[in-house]
């Protein structure tokens, strides 16, 4: 349904992104601050220009560079949430939400019952005559959700919805936003920072990384297969890229990463090979260990962070190349003694690596 | 801080040295002299029209110079603050020789049939060209300071340019419309050099309170300090109102755009 | 103070519409005083006044009006008595492309000219007010003259010079103002229509040495010389009459015997 | 829009009608004339004089303006405007009530000798009551917009309230103090009314260049015109050049406080 | 050392903290936005009035609401680096350092080795020369810090010092400014809203909610011994308050809490008795299971949340009264089905609760 491939440059920063949604589904674009999450909304929703690529919904194309064809924003049937949520500060609630109506011309009769629907729909029929700095942020976040969903829009763009929310209405918030969106028939294109988030949303998850996708695919997948050092620093575990030596070997294998040689179990085929290798397959040791674990690391600790709950195991990030993070007991950290600053050697087994090409 | 009270001594002594002396009972008498009355009426008209003019023209100067960035774009500002720096007789000379009876649009208005000069008409004009800046300037620093996300979302709520304008950032800017509006008011109110000098100077129909202040000051200098008086009183009322009103709806404005910590 | 060496500068408040005659008397004052700097406050007489009466160091002032001069002399800021050292004659006058076909002075009175006059609070528009009422008992003028030129106005100008703009722009059809504003180079832009010395008003501009002034020995060497030969030769060629006696000093706005 | 183009016209055709017409080298040849010259000059350094007081005593009372709050705030703020929509004539016979012989002030500082009067320093005075306004709103304007956060940090920095001002205040103010400063210079070069009224009309010692533009409408009106033309010149490339220093000043400004994206 | 009670009303909000520190100690103040972190870094640094209590650092008294004392913030031994660094746009990194060694009258001549000094301390000798926004946000970080250092501060507060730094640098930056904060003298007030900071930086953790002390102590006491429903969800666990059922009995008590009774192994006393429950000790069922569980909860499913790395256990919000968070194993979710909006009944043993008082 949505196809589109958004090239814009600026100064220092160029975004190139491209990937396709289905009707009704969610696509979670994430990313940190500053990688041009909010600057692909305002593309798709025509508030600036392309300078490449193409925005196509349905059998209709809103933008396409090399045609020079823009549809502007007020032409476009797509809602909008920003960041701020941005309702307008001298109309009450309900004129908020009838705004789009009047402005696309639908006539008087018909614009109380559709305010009234999207203000259930929000679930906040009760506050259609409050002015909008009466309002909670998670209320905001439900008008400005009701005034763009009244609209019936085919494509919707949400920017960070939950991020100005505090801790507690987030995730009452969250939950219904995540229902709401899951029965809308229209494309969503979520945008967010936060990767709970994104595997909470994501139908489909859009990793962004400096104007570029690092790695789109279903949560699932990028829960299992990070491909980018961002994604697995997102899903929390150390990831090697590297290539399979040939021949083939079996009952173990090596692979030559950029850190150097890998041993891994068997290796699936030549070509670029990913390897995972979860915090808690990582043993440390105060001494080099002996032979049997293959692949060995030596670096210092860098930082020791207690896990809640409970704080019974502890992430240590260590100083190695590529920086690793391990995840042991407590007891282990009292048993070596563990404190920042401090060399110690990481090993893990061939079989505690994941591979996937 | 010595200096700050210098200034306010050099500002504050004349217009006190003016005001003093003046029995408040001789400026309720001088309200009945019909000449007076005529003038003040006439002044309250044109500048009132004036401003009209000024807010209806600047209105859209002012968006266009908020929100474009063109070639050119800084030497149109400085032009349009041109007549906030020349002196009034020369800026009233210039108005009779482009819009006089051989000046350049001059004659293009008299093969329509339209004389400017020596019209009410044209006290309105030399008001407008004087006051225009002052409202510019306040129009363009309200229009910038709209936050550009309430436009984004007018947009993709179907809004059309016009519509947005009328309806977001009008309203959002009003507080700095107010003020400028009103400054301007005031600033033609207080118009003499390039009114008398290309409107001329009759009573009822172009001689307004500044003129007949100058005029008294031939004459009587005691009701000439009493007219200005007037005028001043009249001009410290409008410009205190243009400094509650707008802190009253900008503290309106704050409070209604307070958004939640974030 | 004015009894020491001859002061180096001589200080002359005078209406602005002497500005280059005075000028040119100045050079010649400079010229037979050497080491002296005339110096000038051009500026509207009323203006003068007033600055005179808050304490202006000047030695001489030279009124277009026997008003302020005479205000000058109440407030005791007067030396003596002064003197009408020149007089000015009222003309009308019209844009030389003279668009409303002024070929008389009675054609003033045809419905629909513009003209332009100085305010009543100004002496040139007082003037020229007694000489429309004369000339409306003159003979070839119709009765009612004045009220039908009067009816003409379109505006009552703050300052003479304004009118003679105007005129010389062509925004007026025409204007009254004095035979000295006419000067060379307005009369490339405008033509003179007399009015006759019957019907005329002259304007006297008296001149006085003051009471403060730093040097009143240079003063008078002044003020004698504008009203010598040689002065008011200077005068005429810049479109002033002679003041034909000092007596006429006494005589505010005489009329033409 | 058509409005807008209403009143660019408005603005510009006067201007442009008084600058057709002069040729340039007529104006260069005035320039060479001692009287103008003399004048010139006069304007140029009372002007430049008249800032620097504007400025001095600006800075304070734009800075506490800008900073505190307290009763009749308001009510100063509008009288420290007022001299901009006073006639300039009414504003000279103001000062000359005030400091003349038998003024308020005028008495006071007679005592101690000095007679304010018809000198130079009067021209200044008079441009620096007439120009004020204009500063002192800019460089409130400037102050308030000056983020919190460098005067905080510099307050635990050991910065001393003074040592504030000057080194951080004053600094991150500048495009709007520069701007400020170089209109109200502009507005005291084309100060008239209150100049011949307050300071009278002295070659070389009070008469400025709109004076002088005023005597040359005594005998030559194109003359006239032509002086005016080179003061609009002038006031224009001031003018000009506020808007694009402080816009370059600014934009270095921008540059360098531009923050991580957060 | 220090010693501070900070009470400030505004409109809508109070703030009412009090704490002490020891020399060369790092007090973490950590709470969501809103709560009052800002506010108390300005009370201590004299950037605002106290309307009540007072802050004394060593003998010193720096403000004192009783007495009317409030020592202004240029007389105070204080070093402040604000949540946006605020390094001043008109001077170089050296003049930015150099600034408070010339305000407060250093001569000339020492000025050059101390800045030296600290950029070194820092670690960004040769940024000297550098304009203030030539520098990423990790540099302007340090620049900040060494501004506030040079001054040999006493006491140095820290606002949200890693929040605008992005995810990689954050880490860098964080295990240098540990270390560096370990070895100075002076007590630090560090401001964070990331409970992850808290865990690492505080010797002492005060976290705030509402203006006011929700709880406070070390690291691992938060952890172990949430004792308000906001530290629990900081550490993500379950937790229960109320008051043991007398008599004693072993080995199974009640204790009675405002959501209904919750069985323990035994009770340590009477009064008020706090109860965590981990996520991985609860148990989900589809219909309400039989009577060894003493503990079950009913409600819906609101949110399932694949945890990180892998995905392999998936944290389950349940809207039971309270609310609880499960963290069950993807096999269980696929076994149950479990979908967002179901009926589920979670049950726990009376061995998987922690009891404290
Ligand atoms: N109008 C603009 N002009 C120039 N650069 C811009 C503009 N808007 C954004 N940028 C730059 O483009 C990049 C992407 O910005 P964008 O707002 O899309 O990021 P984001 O992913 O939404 O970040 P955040 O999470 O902070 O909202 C940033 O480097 C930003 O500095
Ligand atoms: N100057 C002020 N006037 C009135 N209220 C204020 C002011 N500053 C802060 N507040 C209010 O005081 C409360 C605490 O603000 P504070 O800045 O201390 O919070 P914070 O914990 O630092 O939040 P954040 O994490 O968002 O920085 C907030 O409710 C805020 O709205
Ligand atoms: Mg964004
Ligand atoms: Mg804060």
């Amino acid at each position: 349904m949505l196809d589109v491939r958004l090239v814009k440059r600026r100064d220092a920063f160029a975004l190139d992104v491209a990937f396709q949604a289905k009707g009704g589904s969610t696509t979670v674009v994430v990313g940190e601050s500053g990688v041009g999450k909010t600057s692909v909304l305002r593309l798709l929703a025509g508030l600036d220009r392309l300078d490449d690529g193409h925005v196509s919904l349905g059998g209709e194309r809103y933008a396409d560079a090399a045609g020079g064809l823009h549809v502007p924003a007020w032409r476009r049937e797509v809602g909008y949430v920003a960041q701020d949520y941005a309702l307008f500060p001298h109309l009450s609630v309900y004129e908020n939400v009838a705004f789009g109506l009047r402005a696309g011309g639908t006539p008087r009769h018909r614009i109380r019952p559709m305010v009234d629907d999207a203000l259930g729909l929000v679930g906040i029929p009760e506050l259609a005559t409050r002015a909008s700095h009466q309002l909670s942020g998670g209320q905001q976040q439900r008008v400005a959700l009701a005034r763009a969903l009244v609209l019936s829009p085919r494509l919707l763009l949400l920017d960070e919805p939950l991020s100005s929310l505090d801790l507690q209405t987030r995730r009452v918030v969250r939950v219904e936003l995540r229902g709401l969106l899951q029965r809308l028939p229209c494309v969503t294109v979520y945008v967010t920072h936060s990767p709970v988030e994104a595997l909470v949303f994501g139908d489909q998850v859009v990793v962004l990384d400096g104007g570029r996708v690092a790695q789109a695919g279903s949560r699932d997948e990028l829960l299992r297969y990070p491909r980018s050092p961002f994604v697995a620093e997102l899903v929390g575990t150390n990831l090697f890229v590297g290539r399979a030596a040939d021949p083939l070997t079996r009952p173990s294998a090596t692979i030559r990463t950029p850190e150097g040689p890998v041993a891994i179990e068997a290796s699936s085929g030549p070509g670029t090979v990913y390897l995972t290798v979860s915090p808690r397959e990582i043993t440390l040791y105060l001494a080099p260990p002996d032979g049997s674990a293959q692949n060995v690391f030596e670096g210092t600790v860098l930082e020791l962070v207690p896990e809640p709950p409970g704080g019974e195991r502890v992430r240590v990030v260590l100083g190695t190349r590529p920086i690793l993070v391990a995840e042991v007991t407590r007891e282990a950290v009292a048993a070596l003694s563990l404190t920042e600053g401090m060399q110690v050697y990481a090993s893990f087994k061939a079989t505690g690596v994941q591979q996937y090409a | 801080m010595t200096l700050g009270g210098v200034l306010v001594l050099l500002l504050g002594l004349p217009l006190l040295s003016l005001v003093i002396g003046i029995a408040p009972g001789d400026l309720v008498a001088r309200l009945q002299e019909p000449f007076i009355l005529q003038a003040l009426r006439l002044s309250l008209l044109t500048s009132l029209a004036s401003t009209v003019i000024v807010v209806a023209g600047g209105l859209p100067v002012a968006y266009v110079l908020a929100t474009y960035d063109f070639r050119g774009k800084r030497a149109i500002e400085a032009f349009i603050d041109l007549p906030m720096v020349l002196p009034p007789t020369v800026a009233g000379l210039a108005l009779l020789v482009a819009f006089g009876r051989t000046g350049l649009a001059g004659q293009a208005l008299g093969v329509a049939g339209i004389a400017l000069p020596f019209t009410t008409l044209a006290v309105v004009v030399a008001q407008a060209f004087i006051a225009a800046p002052f409202f510019v300037g306040a129009a363009r620093a309200g229009f910038a300071g709209v936050d550009g996300s309430f436009l984004d979302a007018a947009a993709t709520l179907r809004g059309a340019p016009g519509y947005v304008f009328f309806r977001v950032l009008v309203p959002l800017a009003a507080p700095s419309l107010i003020a400028g509006a009103a400054m301007s008011w005031a600033r033609a109110l207080g118009e003499f050099g390039a009114t008398i000098t290309f409107a001329g100077n009759m009573p009822g129909i172009t001689q307004t309170m500044p003129l007949a202040v100058y005029l008294a000051l031939q004459s009587d200098l005691e009701a000439a300090i009493a007219l200005s008086v007037l005028l001043l009183a009249i001009s410290f009322t409008v410009l205190l109102t243009i400094r509650l009103v707008p802190s009253r709806l900008a503290a309106v404005a704050a409070a209604r755009a307070r958004r939640p910590a974030g | 103070q004015s009894a020491g060496p001859a002061p180096s500068r001589l200080i002359v408040y005078a209406a602005a519409s002497l500005t280059d005659a005075f000028r040119e008397l100045g050079r010649m004052t400079e010229g037979s005083l050497p080491g002296l700097s005339v110096q000038f406050n051009f500026a509207g007489s009323q203006q003068l006044a007033l600055q005179l009466e808050q304490g202006a160091p000047a030695d001489v002032f030279a009124s277009a009006d026997q008003r302020w001069m005479d205000r000058a002399t109440e407030q005791d800021l007067v030396a003596g008595e002064p003197a009408v050292f020149t007089r000015n004659r009222l003309v009308a006058i019209v844009p030389s492309t003279n668009p409303a076909r002024i070929g008389k002075l009675q054609d003033l009175a045809r419905r629909g000219t513009k003209l332009i006059v100085a305010a009543e609070a100004v002496p040139a528009g007082k003037y020229s007010r007694e000489a429309l009422q004369k000339l409306a008992d003159a003979p070839g003028f119709p009765s009612q003259y004045d009220r039908r030129v009067l009816a003409n106005v379109v505006s009552q100008e703050e300052n003479v010079k304004a009118v003679v703009a105007k005129v010389q722009l062509g925004e007026a059809d025409a204007g009254v103002v004095y035979r000295s504003d006419v000067t060379p180079a307005v009369s490339r832009y405008v033509r003179v229509f007399e009015i006759p010395d019957p019907y005329n008003v002259i304007a006297s501009y008296p001149i006085a040495v003051l009471k403060g002034a730093r040097n009143a020995g240079t003063a008078r060497i002044f003020v004698a010389l504008v009203s010598s030969d040689a002065g008011q030769r200077v005068l005429q060629r810049h479109g002033l009459m002679p003041a034909t006696t000092a007596a006429a000093a006494a005589v505010p706005a005489a009329v033409q015997p």
